[in-house]
C-alpha cells in the first residue's frame, strides 16, 4: 500500500481523487471500506454520493476533510482550501449561543472582532436566523440548529462543502426548505459542494451529478448527470423518474447482499 | 399531472419564519418566581419543624439524661451564644480558608492526573483503578506520611484534604473527558481547532458538567477529611471548626457537639446548593435540564 | 436505654458493664479481667461485660447513654462528665493508678529556661498533662498562652502522633503519660522532669474507677464487689509485677493485634504506683492549676467522690482507709 | 415516464436481508483476550515497580529514620507475616462481615429514601439538599447519637456505616429514576406496565447504570465510615482491620501500619474492580460501553 | 369545560371522537392543543394524520392510547381494545433482548411461557427477524430497530395501530422497505392504522385518507381520499401528484404562521 500525498493546486474549489483507497484495522479484522475510488469534481459542481450502509460515503468524506489519512491513492484539492464538513447532526457546541458557534471558525482563524461580529450577524442573515443570535442550540429546532450548523461551516469561508447526509434527521417539509436554502446559497457562493445521502429523491432533487458507490468494498458503480432545470421541486415527475432509476439500482445492489 | 397545477415556485420567507415559528411555540413557560421560592422553601421548613418537634418529644419522654442527649432549646441557645462568639467565626475562618486552598490543591491535582489519565492510555490502565481504590483509604493512615512530609505545618492538612479529594475530581475530569461526544470533536478539528484550541474551545467546555459532578463529590471527601486533617495540626493560635467538634466530643459538650453539627450541615447545604447552582447553571446552558428538576 | 433500665431494676441477675482501655495506665483493670479478679469478686450472680475503648470521649458518652455502668478512667474526663452532668452522671469509687507522666525532651535541653522558643507537646488542649506543662513553666516564669504563644509553644496532640512528630523532629518535646514516655525515651529522649517530683509525696492521680449514678443507687452491693475486684487487682499488680506484666502485654495483644513489648512495660513499670487512693487532692490541685493558666472556670468537684464502698473494702481487710481532703 | 420501464414490485426479502447485512456488518471486532489481559496488566505492574523503587530509593538516601519511614524490605516482611497470621484474617472476617451487613443496610436505606425523595414532590423538597449536605458529616460527629442510638453494639457501627453511605446511594437512586427517559415510561405504560409493574419492567432496569454508580460512591463512604466507626466499639474477642489500623499508628508500628494500607489499597482495587465489572457489564448490554474503554 | 368519556364498544378496530378538545397548562400559559377534533376510523382503515409542528398530532394519539386525559369531548373505542402506540423513536428496553422486549406485552398479560416463545418467534418471522432474537437492541440498525417495536406492539394483539411518525428517523431506503412491510401486515391482520407524518409523500404512499391538521389551534382543515391502487410505489407519479397537493396546503398554512 503506497501512502496517500494531498497536493495543493492554485484555482478554486475542485476536488480531486485519484485511486483512492482506505482499510481499517490490521490482520484478520481489515475493512476494506474505500477499493480504488478516483473522482473529479469540478469548481461550483454539485455531485451526491448515493449508496447503501457502510459503502464508504462518510469514510470518503473525511478523507477529502483531512480527519483521517487514506490508506492509499491521491487527494487533490486546491491550494489553501480547507473543506468544510457539515454531519447528520448539527454537532453545535451546547455551551455557545448561536452567535458563538458561529464564530468560533472565526476566532480559531485569528480575526479581529468587530469583524467576528460583522461576519457572524451576516451568516446569520444568511440563513434566515438573524434574530436568533443569543439563543442557545438546545432552544431551536432540528431545521434551525442544521441552519445554524451551515452557517458555521460557511464562515471558514471555504469553498469546498463536504455534506454527510446533512438533513437525514429531519422531517420532510423542513428538509424541503433547507434543499432551497442550500440552493439558493450554492448559487450565490458558487460552492463545489460534495454531498453524501441515503435519500435519492434529495439526491436528485440538488445534484448535478449522482455517484452510485457499491458496498463492501465501496467503488463507484455507476453516474448519471441530472439535467433537469432548476429551480426543482421534489415532488416532480423529471425528478422522481430520475429517483425512481436510482432507486432500482440501489435495490438491485442491496438485494445482492441479502443473498 | 396535479402537480403542474399547483405553486412551484421557491419557499418564501414567510414558510420558513412560519416553520421556525411553529418549531419554537410554547417551548417556555414556566411559575412565577415567588411561587417557585416558596414551593421549595415550604417542605424544608415542613422537615424541619418536624425534625425538631420530634426531638423534643423524645427528650421530653426523658429517655436519656439530658446531658447525653440535651434538647433543642439548650442547644439553640448554645447555638446563640457560639454564633455571637469570636470562636465560631475564627475557627469558620480558618476552616474555610484551610477548605478553600486544600480544595484549590485537590482541583488542581486532580486535574491533572485526571486529564493525564483521561488522555494516556499506559497511565489509565496503571492508574485508573488505583484511583478509585486510593477513595477507600481512610485519612487517618495517611497523617504519618503528612507528618514526615510536611511537619506539623498546614501543608500536612493539605495533604489529607487533597488526598481525599483529588481521586474524585480526577474521575470527574476523566468521565468528563471520556464522555466528550466524538462528533463534538471532529466538528471542531474541522473547524480548525487543534492541540490546545481543541482542548480550550470543545473538551473543556464539553467535559465541565462531569467535572463538575467530580468537583461535588470531591467537596464531601475534602471538607471530611478536613474535619480529621484539622487534629492533625493544631495550631493553638488559630482554632478551627475540626479542632472543635473533637475538643466538644472530648469534654463531653454535647449541647456544643450538636451545635457544631447544625454548622456544618448548613455549611454543607450553602455549599451543596453552590454546586447544585453551578450544575443547573451549566444544564440549563447545555439544554439539557432534568425532566424532574423542571 | 433499656439495658440501663433493665441493669438498675434489680430482680433477676445484673449485668455490670465495665469498661477500661488497653493501657498500662489501666493496669489493674486489664489484669484484673485478664485474670479473672472481678468475676470471682463479682461472684456467679453478677455478669461481667467488658468493653475496652481507645479515648476518653467513647467511654463517657457510654456512661451517659446508659451503655456502660463502670469505667477505668483519667482524670480529665471524670471531671468533665461530671461538671458537664452537672455533678449527677458518674461517681468516683476508686483510685486504680498514680504516676508514669513525664515530659522527655531532646537530649541537649537540661533545663527549663531552654526550653525558651521550643515546641513541646502534650495530649490535648486543657488535659491533666497540658495543664501541668503550662503551670510547671509558669512556675519557671516561661509564659505560654493558650493560642500556642508565649515563651514556650504547646502543641496539643494525639499520643500516637506525638511519637512520630518526635522522630521527625517537629517537636522538641512532650510531657505526656507511660507508655508514650518510654516510647519517647526510646526515641532517643530523655525525661526532663518526672512528673512525681512535682507533687506531695510523689502521688497524683492517672486512672480512677467511676461508675455511672444510677447503677451506684440500683446496685451499691454490685458497685462494692467491684470495688473488692479493683482492690484486688491492685494487690495482684503489686504483689506480682512480673505474671502481672506478662497479663498485661499479652491481654494487649489481643485486643490491639500486637502484645504490647513487654521490655516497654517492665521499662515504665517503675514509674507507675498501682494505689486505691484516688489522690483526690491532686485532682483539685490540677483543676486550681487549670484555673490558675486560664485553661478552665472553677469547677465544683463537691459529691465526685464516693469512697465508703472503698473504705469498707479496705477495713474488712485491714488495710489503712483513704480519705477526701 | 422512466420509473415505468423499472422494477415496481413489492420489495423482496433478499432486499431487506441485504440492507440489515449492510448495516450490521463490521460492528464487532476486538483483540485476543490474552493480549487485552496483558495490555491492561502490564503498566498496573510497571507503576507498582516505579512506586516501589523510588520508595526504596528515598529510603537509602537516609532522609528519614527507618523507625519513621520503614522502608519496601521490612513493610513486605511484616506483610507476608501479617498474611499468614490468623489476625489478618479474623480482622478481615469481622470488618468484612461488617461492611457487607452496614453497606447492605446502607443501601436499603439509600434505596427507600432514594425513591421516596425520587418521586415525591414533597419530599424532595424537604430533604434533596439535605442528602448531600450529609455527605459532609464526618463520622466522629455521629459517634454520641451512635450510642446513644444503640449502645455499644455492632449496630452502633452500622449506624455510623449506613449514615456514611445512604447518601450516595439514595443520590444514585434520585439521578436515575430522575433520567428513566419518559419515552420509555410511555412505552411501558402503553405495552401495559402500570404501578409495580412499571417499576419493576421499566424504572428499575433502566436507573441500574445510576444506581451502581451510586453504590461505588456509597462504598467508599462506607469503608472510611467503617474504619472510624470500629473504634467506636471495640469487641475484644473481635479484632478488626479498623481497629488495627489504628492501633498500629498508636503503637507507632510504621511498618505494620503501612502493610495494612497495603492491604486496605488491594481491597479497594477488588472491590473497585467488582463495581468496574458490574458497571461494565450494564453499560455493554446497554450498548453505552464507552469509546475510551474499548 | 366538560370532561372527557371514553365509551367502548363490541367490535372491531373502529376509533370514533367527537369535538375532542385539549388543553396544556392553566390561566395565562394554557396551550390549546386541539380544538373540537371530530373523526371516525372504519375499521382496517389506513388514516394518515398530517400537519406542521405543534398542531396536536402526538397529543391527538396520546389521548386515543388513553395516556392522558382530553380536556373534552368524547373519545369512543370498542370493547376491550387497547390500541397500540408507536413512537418515532424505538422506544426498546435496552436492557432487554429483542426476544426479551416483544415478550413483554405478552409477560404483562400473563400469557404462560411456552406460548410465549411461540408467540414471540412468530412476530419476528412477521417482522423478518427471525435469526435476531437473542441480539441487544444497541446491535441493531435503526430499521431493525423500528421493526423490533412494531412486533412489540403487535404482542399486545390490538386491533388499533397508532403510529406517531415511526419512520421519522430513518433513512430513505430503510423507509421505503418499512412501508412494504407495514402495508403487508396492515392488510394481513386488517388492522385500523392512525398514523401520523411530517411526511406527504409518505402520507400519500400509505393512507386510504390523509386528514390535515392545522396548527394552534389543532383543528381539521381538510382531508382527502388516496384513490391510488395498491401496491403503491413511493416514486410513483400519482402519489407524486397527490403529495404535491398536500404539500401545497400544508406550506400555505404554514405561511400564515410566519406572517
Ligand atoms: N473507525 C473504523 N474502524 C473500523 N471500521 C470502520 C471504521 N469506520 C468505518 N468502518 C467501516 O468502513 C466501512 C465504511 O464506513 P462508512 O462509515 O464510511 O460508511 P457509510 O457509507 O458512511 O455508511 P452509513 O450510510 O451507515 O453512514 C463500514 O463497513 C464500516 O464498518
Ligand atoms: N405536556 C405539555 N405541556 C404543555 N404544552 C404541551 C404539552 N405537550 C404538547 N404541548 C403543546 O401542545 C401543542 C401540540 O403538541 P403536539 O406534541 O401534540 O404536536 P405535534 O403535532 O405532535 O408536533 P410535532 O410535529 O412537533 O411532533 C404544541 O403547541 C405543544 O407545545
Ligand atoms: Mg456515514
Ligand atoms: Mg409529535
Amino acid at each position: 500500500m503506497t501512502s496517500t500525498t494531498t497536493t495543493r493546486r492554485s484555482a478554486t474549489g475542485s476536488v480531486a481523487l485519484r485511486g483512492v483507497t482506505k482499510v481499517y484495522g490490521r490482520g484478520a479484522n481489515a475493512v476494506l471500506a474505500l477499493d480504488g475510488v478516483s473522482l473529479d469534481v469540478a469548481p461550483g459542481e454539485f455531485v451526491c454520493l448515493v449508496g447503501a450502509s457502510g459503502c464508504g460515503k462518510s469514510t470518503l468524506l473525511n478523507l477529502v476533510a483531512g480527519l483521517d489519512r487514506a490508506s492509499g491513492g491521491e487527494i487533490t484539492l486546491d491550494e489553501g482550501v480547507n473543506p468544510g464538513l457539515m454531519f447528520q447532526e448539527p454537532a453545535l457546541f451546547p455551551w455557545l449561543t448561536v452567535e458563538g458557534n458561529v464564530e468560533v471558525p472565526l476566532k480559531l482563524r485569528g480575526l479581529p472582532r468587530a469583524q467576528r461580529r460583522e461576519r457572524v450577524a451576516e451568516l446569520l442573515r444568511t440563513v434566515h436566523l438573524a434574530d436568533f443570535g443569543r439563543k442557545r442550540p438546545h432552544e431551536l429546532s432540528g431545521g434551525m440548529r442544521q441552519r445554524v450548523a451551515l452557517a458555521r461551516t460557511l464562515a471558514l469561508d471555504t469553498p469546498v462543502l463536504l455534506m454527510d447526509e446533512p438533513f437525514g434527521a429531519l422531517d420532510a417539509m423542513t428538509r424541503d426548505i433547507l434543499h432551497d436554502e442550500l440552493e439558493r446559497i450554492w448559487t450565490e457562493r458558487r460552492l463545489t459542494v460534495l454531498f453524501v445521502t441515503h435519500n435519492v429523491r434529495e439526491a436528485a432533487r440538488l445534484a448535478d451529478r449522482i455517484i452510485l458507490l457499491s458496498s463492501r468494498p465501496g467503488r463507484i458503480l455507476w453516474s448519471t448527470e441530472v439535467d433537469v432545470p432548476r429551480p426543482r421541486r421534489i415532488d416532480s415527475p423529471e425528478v422522481s423518474a430520475i429517483a425512481a432509476e436510482v432507486t432500482d439500482r440501489l435495490r438491485t445492489e442491496v438485494g445482492r447482499h441479502g443473498q | 399531472m396535479a402537480s403542474d397545477t399547483l405553486t412551484t415556485g421557491p419557499r418564501t420567507d414567510a414558510e420558513i419564519t412560519g416553520l421556525d415559528a411553529l418549531d419554537l411555540a410554547g417551548r417556555e413557560q414556566g411559575l412565577s418566581r415567588l411561587r417557585r421560592l416558596w414551593s421549595a422553601t415550604w417542605p424544608k421548613l415542613a422537615a424541619l419543624g418536624l425534625a425538631l418537634a420530634v426531638w423534643q418529644a423524645v427528650v421530653w419522654t426523658g429517655w436519656k439524661d439530658p446531658w447525653a442527649l440535651p434538647g433543642p432549646g439548650p442547644v439553640f441557645a448554645d447555638l446563640g451564644g457560639y454564633l455571637l462568639s469570636p470562636m465560631l467565626w475564627d475557627g469558620l475562618a480558618t476552616t474555610g480558608r484551610r477548605a478553600a486552598v486544600g480544595f484549590a490543591a485537590a482541583i488542581a491535582v486532580g486535574l491533572v492526573i485526571g486529564l493525564g489519565v483521561a488522555r494516556v492510555r499506559v497511565l489509565r490502565a496503571a492508574l485508573g483503578s488505583m484511583i478509585t481504590a486510593l477513595q477507600t483509604m481512610p485519612s487517618i493512615a495517611w497523617f504519618p506520611l503528612a507528618i514526615i512530609l510536611f511537619q506539623l505545618s498546614e501543608e500536612a492538612i493539605f495533604f489529607v484534604v487533597v488526598l481525599g479529594a483529588a481521586p474524585s475530581i480526577a474521575n470527574g475530569v476523566i468521565h468528563g473527558v471520556d464522555y466528550v461526544p466524538p462528533l463534538l470533536l471532529r466538528a471542531g478539528r474541522n473547524l480548525g481547532a487543534r492541540g490546545v484550541n481543541l482542548y480550550r474551545y470543545v473538551i473543556a467546555p464539553a467535559a465541565l458538567p462531569a467535572i463538575v459532578a467530580g468537583l461535588k463529590q470531591g467537596w464531601a471527601f475534602a471538607w471530611r477529611s478536613l474535619m480529621a486533617g484539622e487534629l492533625l495540626v493544631v495550631i493553638a493560635t488559630r482554632t478551627s471548626i475540626g479542632a472543635q467538634l473533637t475538643y466538644a466530643r472530648e469534654l463531653s459538650e454535647t449541647t456544643r457537639l450538636i451545635a457544631i453539627m447544625i454548622v456544618i450541615l448548613v455549611l454543607g447545604l450553602v455549599v451543596d446548593s453552590a454546586f447544585g447552582a453551578a450544575d443547573k447553571a451549566i444544564r440549563r446552558r447545555w439544554g439539557v435540564l432534568d425532566q424532574a428538576g423542571q | 436505654g433499656d439495658d440501663s433500665e433493665s441493669a438498675g431494676g434489680g430482680s433477676g441477675p445484673v449485668t455490670l458493664r465495665l469498661g477500661y482501655f488497653p493501657n498500662i495506665t489501666h493496669a489493674p483493670a486489664v489484669v484484673g479481667v485478664e485474670k479473672g479478679i472481678f468475676a470471682e469478686k463479682l461472684g456467679s450472680d453478677v455478669k461481667l461485660e467488658t468493653t475496652t475503648f481507645n479515648a476518653g470521649p467513647s467511654a463517657i458518652e457510654a456512661i451517659f447513654s446508659g451503655a456502660l455502668d463502670a469505667t477505668y478512667i483519667g482524670p480529665n474526663p471524670t471531671v468533665n462528665a461530671f461538671s458537664k452532668s452537672k455533678g449527677e452522671a458518674i461517681r468516683v469509687v476508686s483510685g486504680a493508678a498514680s504516676g508514669g507522666v513525664a515530659l522527655v525532651v531532646k537530649p541537649g535541653i537540661t533545663s527549663a529556661e531552654q526550653l525558651r522558643g521550643k515546641k513541646i507537646a502534650t495530649p490535648q488542649l486543657g488535659n491533666t498533662q497540658d495543664v501541668a506543662i503550662r503551670y510547671w513553666l509558669k512556675e519557671k516564669g516561661l509564659k505560654t498562652t493558650k493560642e500556642g504563644g508565649g515563651d514556650v509553644t504547646i502543641v496539643p496532640q494525639e499520643n500516637a502522633q506525638t511519637v512520630e512528630t518526635f522522630g521527625s523532629g517537629a517537636i522538641d518535646g512532650a510531657w505526656v503519660p507511660e507508655p508514650f514516655v518510654s516510647r519517647l525515651v526510646n526515641a532517643g529522649g530523655k525525661v526532663l522532669v518526672d512528673e512525681r517530683d512535682l507533687w506531695p509525696d510523689r502521688k497524683f492521680v492517672i486512672t480512677n474507677l467511676i461508675v455511672s449514678t444510677r447503677f451506684l443507687k440500683a446496685h451499691p452491693d454490685v458497685v462494692k464487689k467491684l470495688v473488692e475486684g479493683q482492690v484486688a487487682a491492685n494487690e495482684f499488680v503489686n504483689g506480682k509485677p512480673d505474671e502481672a506484666q506478662q497479663a498485661i502485654s499479652g491481654h494487649i495483644g489481643k485486643i490491639t493485634g500486637k502484645p504490647l513489648d513487654l521490655k516497654l512495660i517492665k521499662q515504665a513499670w517503675p514509674t507507675l504506683e498501682f494505689t486505691n487512693d484516688p489522690i483526690a487532692s491532686s485532682l483539685k490541685t490540677g483543676l486550681d492549676h487549670a484555673v490558675a493558666v486560664e485553661l478552665t472556670k472553677p469547677v465544683d468537684l463537691d459529691g465526685l467522690y464516693d469512697l465508703t464502698y472503698l473504705n469498707e473494702v479496705l477495713k474488712s481487710g485491714g488495710r489503712p482507709e483513704v480519705s477526701l481532703p
